[in-house]
């Protein structure tokens, strides 16, 4: 459970996301919409604890993140705006070392993740040389394979075309019904496959 | 999936940063080379004559093993910065001390080992005397992996600044002046047939405080330059 | 002869030719090895360690060489973009490297015993030291980039650009006044050399000539067959080489 | 809209690298802090015996110059092509290598010239004789732009490389041995009372060759690391 | 009138696209759509001459690409993947460069056009602080300003808010309606405002 107590995010001592407070429980996720440059890519970095918040609170199972720290950072995985894939290694081997970082390396599991998203057949080229949709796709492949209760996506749906959309889609739903949790970011509208779906605006 | 035992994630981001370099086998040449090439351009600008080579020599190769570590810190997280491999390092569950200490251990291995390994033949090339040999291999042994602690702190300093590459040097350069000092210091002692044993013992105090306490800083360094 | 150049007709056409050129190469080398250290007499000032010279020498005349004809086949390849251009200019980048660093070592080898060290800062030394570097540079950009005609291409404009160090190598025993030996083989007229000396080091250069041509027309080879093996004609050649 | 003069296109590229060099202040200082701080670090490896350094000073400033001008080069385009502006300058309707030549004396600008501002206070600390002061600044001033202009080839072909700042060092410094040679042995020449002009002329030829040539191969290699 | 004969592009020796000959007139925009990694971006950079065709023909107005060279490139506006901003230039330094390269500078104009993005009261900030969206309607903004009648644009919806993708469409209807020729790529269905709309599916 994540929860947020009267969260205040500042960019250059400029309020962003003032007084947020929201609860995210299992299976349930929150849409985090909002004009460009209307900050969500702050609060979402925020509640990853890589940007630092100014007021308010973050707490995972009613504890402070603060007060976790690494044990915080185990239940989490965030794609944001870039891939983080290293140019030089193939696919596969991305994910095998975003597998060796947090977990053990199943080839099997990054085999089967792979095919998911439609990377199969690519797996053994270089990063650098694939597309953006490609290379946004295997950014993607991490989160069914990491296996973490939450997932924290600053658009996710950007340069994916509308298989790939549809894949995701369905990821996200998986993950849900096996009892996690998503903050998500997306300009367009989706039907979210969700039992509940919070929605933070931040331009009002 | 088990959470790996910190030993092991260490040696994943160890053996990640080896592969990745392997896999670019100019990485690893290129500071070699560049070590190669500015002790070469030191005789071109001073001239040919042997004395004052041999004079110069333990200062030239020392300063351009500076110099050589120095530029390939850039590839240290600069790589890991822009792609967002370094915020996934920053949210894996292990104190991030260890895995920069793995980072700084892979970048030893690529371009401090290589130097090490090269040295005779540059120390031949200026005409150092046979016992200097030793003495060179041996504070660079124990200099080089210094210079890539400290040089972490000063690239995760200036990780995503513009002009990062040069900036870095201004930082890490002056750290560097008391191992230079010392490293080239014990060659030029050996040269008058005196005893470099202080020296040495200095440098090696040196690598163990910089491995206790380096990753520390560069790990803090390294939160501060991603928020 | 314009059909040679395409890729597809330039690999039979190649494979048949290597065989001969290699085995005129292994001849010649053999004999001219045999003359240079059986037959050529003694040097009356230099003894027996003078034989060197038929691998110094011609090995530093193809450092040079190669270095020119890289450079030729890279503006080649840059004017007419032809891929055969573009294959004969790297194939050429390491086995001129590895003649610099015969040349480098075997003159260092010499260097002991003639002026009592191995190395010093003279500008022949060095400049042929610094044609090692340009030939790695040319190798390790060639190697950093992915795309084989992109690679092809940036190589082309360093290696034409580090062209100019050829004359530097070849003027400076004369510019400067050092300890190399000055041209006396290839100096124009009479060259300054005994005839039973003069003998084993033309066939040794011949050889080496003709070695370097076999050895760029298999690099080129293997290059011509990973850089097309996505099209037909390479698939029927591994087809019938099972 | 009136499309401009090659002129002005031309300057106002050599305006906008200027005004964002400076927006950095550190960006142009740097280099010359390298440039500083390797000169010093010489005489803390080689020992502080003032004959010997003025005998190395020449080779060691000149050798200093190169590396800092060499350490410069990343920022000469790889900034403009990581986020898409060199793409828009290869679309510009000009002439490319013209629009280079603008970078490069922009370039020049901001780390030649401070280098050759910069130079007699290195000179004095390192005990230069006063005859030499004024070649080692003309030869600087000759030579500099040449560095500058060659460099610019190494840079845009290894743009976007990994581990491109070491490579290009790699690529450069051979091509730069050249004018090493002739500005250091034009200062030592002065030492010795003997005339440097022959060396001068040879680096202004260089420079007359380095900026009619150069600009055409950097913007050649551009074209092929955009492909 | 941009026309391709037979155009060939290869990508490391391996054939993206091929055979492909398409008729550009004014007014008319082509859509090139196509799943990751269909070659879409390829097909792009080749038309504005940044990457080497391997067969076929490129022909403006008639006349080969390459007989016309900069001539070319002074009737061609394109934006990439890549947002062509200076991060340590202001919003409005940035598009003053921009047309400085390629026409004479109007701060009226510039004015105008930073308002029409929505980016007017943050035209003063470096761009490296602006959002991804911000940055993305940064870099469009340079398109009405510099005029020119061939736009090639690469996935320009790509993190727009919903406001600005409204803007964009309305941008690239008034261009058409003036004589302009659009080629863009968008994995979103949009209901084009053109007279003549061609359309290139590459997985085809
Ligand atoms: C590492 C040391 C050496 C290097 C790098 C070196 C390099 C070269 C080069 C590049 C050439 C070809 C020059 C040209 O044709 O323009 C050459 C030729 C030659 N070298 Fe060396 N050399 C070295 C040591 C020596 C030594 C020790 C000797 C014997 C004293 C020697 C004797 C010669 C001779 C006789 C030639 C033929 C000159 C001619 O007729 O063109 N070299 N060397
Ligand atoms: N140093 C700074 N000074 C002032 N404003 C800043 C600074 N850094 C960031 N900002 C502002 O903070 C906001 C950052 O927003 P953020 O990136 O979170 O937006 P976003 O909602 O993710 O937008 P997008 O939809 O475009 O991705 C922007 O409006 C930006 O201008
Ligand atoms: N050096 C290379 N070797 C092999 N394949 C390559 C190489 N470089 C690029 N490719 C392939 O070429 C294709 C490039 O496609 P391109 O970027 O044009 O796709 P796109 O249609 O723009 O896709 P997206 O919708 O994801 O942006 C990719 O499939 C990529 O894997
Ligand atoms: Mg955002
Ligand atoms: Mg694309």
């Amino acid at each position: 459970m994540l929860e947020t107590l009267d969260l205040e995010c500042t960019r250059a001592d400029r309020p962003l996301v003032s007084n947020l407070s929201f609860t995210l429980s299992a299976g349930e996720l929150l849409h985090v919409v909002g004009s460009n440059g209307s900050g969500k890519t702050t609060l979402l970095r925020t509640l990853c604890s890589l940007s630092r918040r100014s007021a308010g609170d973050i707490r995972w199972h009613g504890i402070s993140i603060d007060a976790l720290g690494d044990e915080y950072r185990r239940h989490l995985a965030y794609v944001g705006h870039s891939d983080a894939l290293q140019g030089e290694l193939s696919g596969e081997e991305n994910l095998r070392v975003a597998a060796g970082l947090v977990g053990t390396v199943d080839s099997i599991a990054i085999r089967n993740t792979l095919e998911r998203v439609g990377l199969r057949n690519i797996a053994d080229l270089p990063a650098k040389i694939l597309s953006q949709g490609q290379k946004r796709r295997l950014a993607l492949a991490r989160l069914p394979l990491l296996a973490k209760p939450l997932w924290i996506l600053d658009e996710p749906f950007s340069a994916l075309d509308t298989r790939s959309v549809r894949t995701l889609e369905n990821l996200l739903a998986e993950h849900l019904q096996t009892g996690g949790m998503i903050v998500i970011t997306s300009h367009q509208e989706h039907r979210w496959q969700a039992a509940t779906v919070h929605r933070i605006d931040l331009d009002s | 999936m088990n959470p790996p035992s910190l030993f092991t994630a260490a040696r994943n981001v160890f053996m990640r940063d080896l592969t990745i370099a392997l896999r670019r086998s100019t990485d690893v040449l290129t500071p070699l080379m560049f070590f190669l090439i500015v002790v070469t351009l030191f005789p071109l600008g001073v001239g040919p004559e042997a004395n004052l080579l041999r004079t110069m020599a333990p200062g030239v190769i020392w300063v351009a093993a500076l110099l050589a570590t120095m530029l390939s810190l850039g590839r240290l997280f600069s790589n890991d910065y822009a792609d967002g491999t370094l915020e996934q390092l920053a949210l894996a569950p292990h104190p991030l001390p260890l895995l920069v200490l793995a980072k700084v251990c892979a970048h030893w291995v690529l371009t401090g080992l290589p130097l090490v390994a090269m040295s005779p033949l540059l120390a031949l090339q200026l005409n150092l005397e046979p016992r200097q040999m030793a003495t060179l291999v041996t504070t660079l042994l124990l200099g080089t992996p210094v210079l890539s602690l400290l040089g972490s702190i000063g690239a995760a300093l200036t990780l995503g600044l513009r002009g990062g590459g040069v900036l870095v040097s201004l930082l890490v350069l002056p750290l560097y002046t008391p191992i230079l000092i010392f490293g080239a210091g014990a060659v030029s002692a050996r040269a008058f047939g005196l005893d470099a044993e202080a020296h040495l013992s200095l440098l090696a105090a040196f690598l163990i405080l910089g491995a206790v306490f380096a990753p520390w800083a560069a790990a803090a360094a390294l939160r501060i330059s991603l928020d | 002869m314009l059909s040679y150049a395409a890729p597809k007709n330039f690999y039979p056409f190649a494979g048949k030719l290597i065989p001969w050129i290699g085995f005129a190469a292994v001849v010649t080398l053999a004999f001219g090895l045999y003359l240079g250290l059986f037959v050529a007499p003694a040097d009356y000032q230099q003894g027996q360690s003078y034989r060197i010279m038929f691998i110094h020498v011609p090995s530093a005349w193809m450092s040079m060489f190669v270095y020119v004809v890289m450079a030729a086949a890279g503006a080649a390849s840059l004017v007419w973009k032809t891929k055969l251009a573009e294959v004969l200019a790297s194939a050429c980048a390491p086995i001129g490297a590895s003649f610099t660093l015969i040349t480098l070592v075997t003159g260092s080898l010499w260097g002991k015993p003639m002026w009592g060290t191995w190395w010093a800062w003279d500008a022949r030394l060095t400049s042929e030291l610094i044609l090692l570097f340009l030939y790695i540079g040319v190798m390790a950009l060639q190697a950093s980039i992915d795309d084989p005609r992109r690679a092809a291409r940036a190589a082309a404009v360093l290696a034409l650009v580090g062209v100019v160090n050829i004359p530097v190598i070849h003027f400076s025993v004369e510019w400067w006044n050092t300890l190399h030996q000055p041209a006396s083989v290839s100096k124009l007229g009479m060259p300054s050399i005994h005839p039973s000396m003069l003998a084993p080091l033309l066939l040794m250069a011949v050889g080496f000539k003709l070695y370097f041509v076999a050895m760029v027309l298999v690099r080129m080879r293997y290059q011509i067959l990973e850089r097309e093996r996505h099209t037909q004609w390479v698939a029927q050649v591994v087809e019938s080489e099972k």
